[in-house]
């Protein structure tokens, strides 16, 4: 019983489940799934009353019998077998009846999930990697194509189609506040449609184990208004520019002539490594290193210092740079808006 | 439970072994069909009549049969030379007149030119000249020229470190070298003029193409598809080598040199910018599309004609978009460079199916009217009639085996693609025909306004292929594709076709057994000629396809055959030896057949190529004995 | 079962320092502070493998295909025209060669040359058995490292080379 | 002549031969020859019942510890303690070694060593058999652990899905040790399957019909057919994963059109059965404990043998609900939803009879029955919870992450787990002669029983709360902390209270109090013989009459089975008649051999394809050896009325 509580007690929280949480109702996917679990939640905790009263009950007439007959064995009256047959038909019965209903409960949830995947939608194509999420949002003119990494941004109130790939090993995106999950499986193309109801900023996290850094691969969603969403957009297809002077001259000179340039890309410069995150407007994302760590000053020069002492096992070597080089480098990734 | 009685056990062993056996020898594909020396013509159709004929352009004359001044004979890229002292029937006695060596071990992809009394053979990688004094009987060297490209070109050439021949002009000799440099030679005495640097090794890009001039103009491209490099033709002054334009083959219409007089054909090539909407963002500024093919030049409408190149990279699932203005040809005005109509062949192309092959200038009759086109064996394996005006595609036929298109929608000018053959990440696609190198690659046909018919050597080969992530660093591949050729259907991996290009069918063909890597040769002695990569070099008759004549040469043939009249005024024919390129790179470059991927592929196509011929650059002048 | 473990062990200790090496995760990269980095790199199952991912990720297959060559030389057979040695190929990487192999050294991280010479020095099979894996997740287009021996050479006509001194 | 001997002279029990003369003989005939070798060379079921079930409890007690550190690193954000890649190894560990030399071994342990005794014969029906496969057993569970303990331990997951457990992403050898563990352990489980089931079908005593069978019994007939007929599945699936791994085979690469859902399908055809051949026994502990200590029959004996039967066919039924989130087509995963809920109704079922049990009858409540209270309580929470996840609505939420971890844990250690512990506690007088104390039970169950619910209750609203599984660290500032801290503390308790029951058992090894043939007064045949059991089991065969031999006043006995030689009764699968005497082998070593020679070819084949071709000689020999026909010095004959 206050095991049921407890979960319901999650529930009643509703959206502020936190920013990854199967609890938050903030998109149709979510609450279609909330309900359903309520619907669940209840029933199971009613059969488990009764099991747990029919035990008691159980426990309490078998000691009284014990009191009174202290004999030896022996069956009781068959009448009282029968009785108890009687039950047993009752109660097999009703179990079913109860599983009948979970599941064309569950089965209407599916229809309703599916009616909701119409409509135009988003359309956005994520493909995962060891250990970070590459994200490209699809356009007629494929010249307004974005290309990002480790962030979604999804207009509110409209539906997301988000094609599914992996080029390495399994993974599997899970948005536990928009909907539920969907592998990402090597050679097979999935895809999952998001409808986000609430505006707000989430977390979504790698749920298919996918080797030494699986923890450390989590992805941020940020739910805005269409307006915003655009704006967003826009800002994303203009190419940062080129710095004018300063350490970021240099840190972009570094980056350009560096090892850097060898894996990651930055738009509208010579640049175009394909194998790391685009990292034209990191500095306009809430995380690096896949929702690792808060884009700061220091975590970055940290990340870039040593980025094996972060995410250990991860892809990104650590390049000899001078304290000097370093600052640089921070100092031109943070003009990267 | 029983165990069987031995005999049935041994007759139903025996029954499988018969029946594998033989589904192994019957599978095998069937040389013998190829007959000796894996030639044999089969005449399909009925030479056209002369009035059904296509024919030269109107303005074409035939070059002056003593000299050979451009790698495909003349403006109009025909390959052909009007003499006729060898005819079919004496070709049977052709014997060598004398022998040249290049002390150069790689692909020898030229043909030498002759001017007056000098020949001038140019060499792979290192790009050597030599002037060849031909009053002589054993000719000796006039002049050496060592322009000395930088050695680390090497390593950004993609398909062997080639050279497709020089060009002459005005007591001018005009070379690219492989690491991107156009010298312009006094042919007299070989003195350097000038040269101008228009590549940029460290980005991977090599010029290997024959330059043309047309006009006072030196037109070159760069190399470099396979590297990420953004294609461009640049028009250098004649005489001072000084850059009169340059028109990139991605990017914004400025930079491509499209303005208000553009006028392509086809909606699909209609719009501002379409260089850079339909590529990813950046996409275009390392998205290939480079001529490094053959140029033809119309000095009556005053316009070029030129192929550009696969889009950078190969696995096309990175680059979405059709990916102008790659695999297409572009019309310019060849005084300003500005376009005139540009088709593209292979709209976001998937095959690695440059556009890059020679384009030549006819004058063909067409629904009653005589039309004004060029004639192209395009990579795709479809033979395309283009009005050379408007750029309309009159015509598009199937001259090799195609599985990757199922037509040409001549309304819409695309290709309608094969569903089956579109890659699909993460999986193999299976036997795409043709294979990367197309129906036919560089190595250009000729054209006989004696028969009408355009004589291609090309290709019957076809390939698995599977995407893999390309990433881009400059100056190194730029691919992303993991490919794997072989012979097409029946076995035989060359073909050399007689294709009419009014009736739109071939005449008749030869099934090679290896690939047709060498250009082809037409005569006014109903000959033509072409070489394969084991070393024979091929004399047929033009109208039959019969084989008159072969010879066996030190070394694989990839080059172009010429030929000229001597200054005693007899015939000669001179061909390269010199395995390489591509195809012949397994021998050349020593590459291991164990690897079925190397040279991109090629080299499971050509395990056997090995113990046929050997490496070695020899220039062979052939004559009738006398 | 517990009176066997340590005997199994005893009898297992030669074996465990070789397990240990080709087993270890060395993602700090320490194998480059080692003074027998041929070893350090060479004989471990996790650097051969992130130098099968670079080979790959640094366009090598482009020109060396699987082994077998292309643009650049063959890997698979044992003549080294600069030297076969985990040294010298670290060199040719990060340093690149004259006739045509690029410098690496700003493109990638010494560790990483390493890591990729322990991949070359695996395909040109001279690598220990028991830490090849049997093939990769691509198209399947070379027989598998494990059951690979190294391949006889083809001589390259000596001219190729001396054709380009100056 | 003696009255004793036939006609044909041999000496044969009756009852004019029986008590300590009889016993004497038989003993000497029956009994393990002396010293180490004749520990190496015994053949008798409770011996090898005996070594599995401790070496299973060892590998119980290093899982543990596995899951205390794991516990450990996740007890707060951030934690360092433990890296990546030994964590993920550990968590690897910890699954496969619960999962394939814990949960299976520990159900066949028991079964080995008691379901002889309920039917009431002398041995198993393959003794060798058995043996082989203890050896298998315990080399595969060394290889896995000297392994780890040479940094050469799995780290893909106990499920090792490809392409991550494939040739490129999992370097070295640490994946071919996992999958050639499985082949051990499968080879292992399925010959303990195959003499099992002769066993029950051929060797029970006479009368005992199948209709008369302990309910212990039946569950491990369902369970050792379910297990002959998932086994397979994994065994094909590492088989492919190591040729894969090792000569470069394309199973699994989708690039040359295999495919890594072929793993997860072939996987989960035999992992979801798993599940069930892990409960099923415990189901039958829990049947034959209720008997006993309620003093009546269980209700609706039939009903239960049914419902036994339907979970072994459904279980096969719904592997796919492990995979809604690969994107199959939504209409099949309608029908996997159907049927994963459906197997929870024989489930249910037999709780309903249980309970029922408990009503009617005259429940004692010992420490066996509170763990089948234990039991019930916390097993139908993780029942309703897998409910909840055959939802595929509300599996996409929660499946890869910490409420499937709680769910699988009530259900392996509420449903299998806890009823082990009470069977350990009933049947310890039987296995060793001493009761364990009653006392250090009580503690031991209590202790247990919260800590368990404070261990892994919190996992539910983590899961819920979105906490993925398989991570060795989490951000800090997701809410998780507190439920973490509170699951860790519960399992040091929980892990406590595990060793309270250990430290039970071996106490009471020494100085319990002496046990009497049946102590708890019970109904079941094992009963009818002294604790511990001679050799020879039983010295005249008991013939059956009804479901509750023991709690009957006259037990008949049959006669006639040779003294001298080792022999064996076979009866008829349906109604146990009495049909043919049979010899049964004495002791040897030659399993133990084939076992080495075995090993020896699977490890070889882990780093070159030859062994397998080489190493087939010694097996091959050694089998020989094994079915040479040698000291048979009789045929079977019939029986003599």
């Amino acid at each position: 019983m206050k095991r049921a509580f407890a979960i319901s007690a999650v529930f009643a929280l509703g959206g502020c489940g936190g920013i990854q949480s199967a609890a938050g109702r903030d998109g149709m996917e979510g609450s279609l799934i909330g309900g359903l679990f309520e619907v669940f939640l209840w029933t199971t905790a009613a059969v488990y009353l009764f099991v747990l009263a029919y035990l008691a009950i159980a426990l309490v007439r078998g000691r009284r019998h014990r009191r009174e007959a202290a004999g030896l064995q022996g069956q009781p009256p068959p009448d009282a077998d029968r009785k108890w047959r009687t039950g047993l038909i009752v109660f097999t019965g009703a179990t079913a009846l109860i599983l009948a209903g979970l599941t064309i409960a569950t089965w209407l949830t599916d229809r309703a999930l599916a009616k909701a995947e119409q409509d135009s939608p988003v359309e956005i194509e994520v493909i995962g990697h060891q250990w970070w999420w590459e994200v490209r949002y699809d356009d007629p003119i494929p010249s307004r194509m974005v290309r990002t990494a480790n962030e979604l941004h999804l207009p509110v109130g409209r539906n997301a189609r988000i094609t599914l790939k992996s080029n390495d090993v399994i993974h599997s995106l899970w948005v536990p506040n928009l909907a539920g999950k969907q592998d990402l499986i090597p050679g097979r193309i999935a895809d999952l449609v998001l409808h986000p109801e609430r505006t707000g900023v989430f977390r979504a996290q790698c749920a298919e184990f996918c080797g030494l850094q699986h923890a450390k691969m989590a992805l941020d969603v940020t739910v805005e208004s269409e307006a915003d969403f655009g704006r967003w957009k826009a800002a994303q297809l203009r190419p940062p520019p080129v710095p004018t002077g300063g350490g970021a001259l240099a840190g972009y000179s570094l980056f350009q002539s560096r090892q850097c340039s060898s894996c990651h890309a930055i738009a509208g410069t010579p640049a175009s490594g394909m194998v790391a995150p685009d990292l034209s407007h990191v500095a306009s994302r809430r995380t690096i290193a896949a929702g690792t760590l808060p884009t700061t000053h220091a975590n970055l020069a940290a990340w870039i210092d040593d980025p094996q002492a972060v995410k250990p096992g991860n892809n990104m070597p650590e390049v000899p740079l001078t304290e000097a080089e370093l600052g640089a480098v921070t100092a031109y990734l943070e003009t990267l808006k | 439970m029983k165990r069987p009685p031995m005999w049935l056990v041994v007759v139903l062993a025996v029954l499988i072994v018969v029946i594998v056996g033989g589904a192994i020898v019957l599978g095998a594909p069937d040389r013998r069909r190829d007959g000796p020396f894996g030639l044999r013509a089969d005449q399909v159709a009925e030479l056209p009549q002369p009035a059904a004929r296509a024919r030269p352009a109107r303005w074409y004359e035939a070059p002056e049969p003593d000299q050979w001044t451009t790698q495909l004979g003349d403006p109009s890229g025909s390959r052909y030379s009007p003499l006729a002292e060898i005819t079919a029937g004496n070709v049977g006695s052709l014997e060598v007149a004398f022998t040249f060596d290049t002390n150069n071990a790689r692909g020898h992809e030229a043909a030498p030119l002759v001017v007056g009394d000098t020949m001038y053979v140019t060499t792979p990688y290192p790009n050597d000249v030599y002037a060849l004094d031909l009053t002589r009987p054993r000719p000796t060297v006039k002049w050496h020229y060592q322009p000395r490209p930088l050695q680390a070109s090497q390593g950004v050439a993609c398909c062997d470190v080639v050279n497709r021949g020089a060009a002459y002009d005005g007591g001018r000799l005009f070379l690219n070298t492989l690491d991107g440099q156009t010298i312009a030679l006094d042919a007299e005495s070989g003195r350097e003029l000038w040269r101008t640097k228009l590549a940029e090794i460290n980005k991977g890009e090599t010029i290997t193409m024959a330059p043309l001039v047309a006009e006072g103009r030196v037109l070159v491209g760069v190399s470099g598809g396979e590297f990420g490099v953004r294609g461009r033709l640049t028009a250098l002054e004649e005489g001072s080598g000084a850059v009169a334009w340059r028109a990139y083959s991605t990017g914004p219409d400025a930079e491509v040199l499209i303005g208000p007089e553009f006028k392509p054909y086809y909606a699909q090539d209609q719009g501002p910018d379409l260089g850079v909407h339909t590529w990813n963002p950046d996409g275009w500024r390392i998205g290939g599309g480079n001529p490094w093919g053959w140029i033809s030049y119309d000095p009556e409408l005053s316009m070029i004609y030129y192929g550009t190149g696969n889009p950078g990279p190969w696995n096309p699932s990175m680059r979405p978009g059709d990916n102008k203005w790659t695999a297409g040809i572009f019309a310019r005005d060849v005084r300003t460079g500005k376009a005139r109509w540009f088709y593209q062949s292979s709209p976001h192309d998937l095959f690695d199916h440059d556009d890059v092959n020679e384009s030549i200038l006819l004058d063909i009759p067409f629904n009653g009217r005589l039309r004004k086109v060029i004639a192209r064996p395009g990579r795709t394996g479809f033979f395309y009639v283009i009005d050379r005006e408007t750029g309309q595609v009159l015509s598009a036929d199937p001259y090799a085996h195609v599985n990757s298109a199922l037509r040409i929608d001549l309304v819409t000018g695309r290709p309608v693609v094969n569903p089956e053959k579109m890659p699909k990440p993460g999986r193999v696609t299976r036997n795409i025909c043709p294979a990367a190198p197309g129906g036919k690659d560089w190595n250009p046909s000729a054209f006989s306004p004696r028969t009408g018919l355009v004589y291609i050597p090309h290709l019957n080969l076809c390939m698995d292929e599977g995407e893999v992530d390309a990433n881009y660093i400059a100056g190194t591949p730029f691919l992303g594709a993991d490919a794997r050729m072989y012979a097409g259907p029946g076995g035989h991996r060359g073909v050399m076709t007689a294709w009419d290009p009014v009736g739109r069918r071939p005449v008749w063909r030869i099934r090679e057994d290896l690939p047709l890597w060498s250009g082809a040769l037409a005569t006014g002695g109903d000959l033509v000629f072409y070489g394969t990569l084991d070393g024979w070099f091929k004399a047929v008759d033009a109208r039959s396809g019969k084989l008159l004549w072969r010879h066996k040469l030190s070394s694989g043939i990839i080059g172009m055959p010429m030929t000229y009249r001597g200054p005693d005024g007899r015939q000669y024919v001179a061909i390269f030896a010199g395995v390489g390129g591509w195809s012949g790179a397994i021998v050349a470059g020593a590459l291991d057949p164990a690897d079925p991927t190397s040279a991109l592929g090629f080299v499971n196509a050509l395990g056997d190529l090995i113990p046929r011929t050997e490496p070695g650059g020899r220039l062979y002048v052939f004559a009738l004995p006398g | 079962m517990s009176s066997r473990c340590p005997v199994s062990l005893l009898f297992l200790l030669p074996l465990t320092l070789v397990a240990c090496h080709r087993e270890t995760r060395d993602y700090e990269s320490d194998a480059l502070l080692s003074n027998d980095r041929p070893v350090a790199f060479g004989a471990n199952a996790y650097h051969l493998a992130q130098g099968q991912r670079l080979y790959a990720w640094m366009n090598c297959a482009g020109c060396h295909a699987h082994g077998g060559g292309g643009m650049g030389p063959p890997l698979r057979d044992d003549e080294w025209r600069y030297g076969g040695s985990m040294e010298q190929m670290v060199a040719t990487i990060l340093d690149g060669r004259p006739h045509g192999m690029p410098a690496f050294r700003d493109k990638i991280t010494e560790d990483q040359a390493w890591q990729l010479a322990t991949f070359v020095r695996a395909m040109s099979g001279r690598a220990r058995q028991d830490m090849l894996a049997g093939r990769a997740d691509e198209p399947a287009n070379v027989e598998p490292l494990t059951l690979d021996s190294r391949k006889p050479v083809r001589r390259v006509t000596p001219k190729q080379d001396d054709a380009t001194e100056e | 002549m003696k009255p004793e001997y036939d006609p044909d002279g041999y000496r044969r029990d009756g009852p004019d031969f029986t008590g300590e003369p009889l016993h004497a003989k038989l003993t000497e005939t029956w009994r393990d020859g002396p010293g180490l070798l004749g520990w190496i060379r015994s053949v008798d079921h409770k011996s090898i019942g005996r070594r599995y079930l401790v070496t299973a409890l060892v590998f119980l007690a290093l899982g543990g510890v596995l899951a205390a550190l794991m516990r450990l690193q996740l007890s707060g954000a951030e934690r360092e303690i433990i890296g990546p890649d030994r964590y993920n190894q550990i968590f690897t560990m910890h699954g496969t070694t619960m999962m394939f030399l814990f949960a299976v071994p520990v159900m066949d342990a028991m079964a080995i060593y008691l379901v002889p005794l309920m039917i009431g014969t002398r041995n198993t029906a393959f003794p060798r058999l058995n043996a082989f496969s203890y050896w298998m057993y315990l080399a595969g569970g060394l290889l896995l652990w000297i392994a780890f303990v040479l940094n050469v331990g799995p780290d893909a997951g106990w499920f090792s899905y490809v392409p991550l457990a494939g040739p490129e992403f999992s370097p070295g050898k640490r994946i071919d040790v996992w999958a050639q563990m499985v082949t051990f352990t499968e080879v292992a489980a399925l010959a303990v399957a195959v003499s099992l089931t002769a066993t029950i079908l051929k060797k029970r005593a006479p009368g005992m019909t199948l209709a008369r069978m302990p309910l212990f019994v039946w569950s491990i007939l369902v369970v050792s057919l379910m297990v002959i007929f998932s086994m397979p599945s994994v065994a094909t699936a590492s088989g492919l994963l190591l040729s894969d791994r090792l000569v470069g085979t394309q199973f699994y690469n989708s690039y040359e059109f295999g495919d890594s859902l072929l793993w997860q399908h072939l996987f989960w055809f035999f992992g979801h059965p798993e599940v069930y051949i892990i409960f099923l026994p415990a189901a039958g502990f829990v049947s034959e404990i209720v008997q006993a200590f309620t003093g009546r029959r269980t209700f609706g004996y039939t009903a239960i043998v049914l419902a036994l039967i339907a979970t072994g066919l459904l279980a096969f039924g719904l592997w796919v609900h492990h995979m809604f989130a690969t994107g199959l087509p939504r209409l099949g995963y309608a029908f996997y939803t159907a049927a994963s809920m459906a197997v929870s109704i024989p489930t249910g079922i037999q709780i309903f009879c249980w309970l029922a049990t408990i009503w009617t009858g005259r429940p004692r409540f010992m420490v066996p029955l509170l763990w089948v209270v234990g039991f019930v309580v916390t097993f139908v929470i993780g029942g309703l919870s897998g409910v909840m996840l055959a939802s595929v609505p509300i599996d996409l939420q929660v499946h890869d992450t910490y409420f499937v971890v709680a769910h699988f844990h009530y259900v392996l250690i509420g449903g299998a787990v806890f009823p082990l512990l009470g069977a350990i506690t009933y049947w310890f007088p039987k296995f060793t002669g001493r009761m364990m104390s009653e006392r250090l039970g009580k503690v031991g169950f209590w202790l247990s029983f919260l800590s368990f619910h404070a261990t892994f209750f919190p996992m539910h609203i983590m899961g819920i709360e979105g906490m993925p599984r398989r991570i060795y660290t989490y951000p800090a500032g997701m809410g998780w902390e507190t439920l973490n801290l509170i699951s860790s503390l519960g399992a040091v308790v929980f892990a406590t209270s595990v060793g309270i029951f250990v430290v039970n058992m071996l106490l009471s090894l020494r100085k319990g109090e002496r046990a009497p043939d049946n102590p708890w007064n019970a109904s079941g045949l094992e009963w009818a013989t002294s604790s511990p059991p001679p050799p020879y089991n039983f010295a005249h065969l008991p013939i059956v009459q009804d479901h509750t031999p023991m709690w009957n006043d006259e037990r008949p006995v049959a006669y006639g089975l040779r003294v001298e030689d080792r022999e064996m009764l076979i009866s008829t699968v349906i109604e146990a008649v009495p049909d043919v005497r049979e010899p049964s082998p004495n002791p040897t070593a030659w399993p133990l051999i084939a076992a080495a020679a075995s090993t020896v070819l699977f490890v070889a084949s882990m780093f070159t394809p030859w062994a397998v071709v080489i190493g087939a000689v010694p097996v091959a020999a050694a089998l020989i050896a094994w079915f040479w026909p040698k000291d048979m010095n009789h045929e079977g004959e019939p029986v003599i009325e």
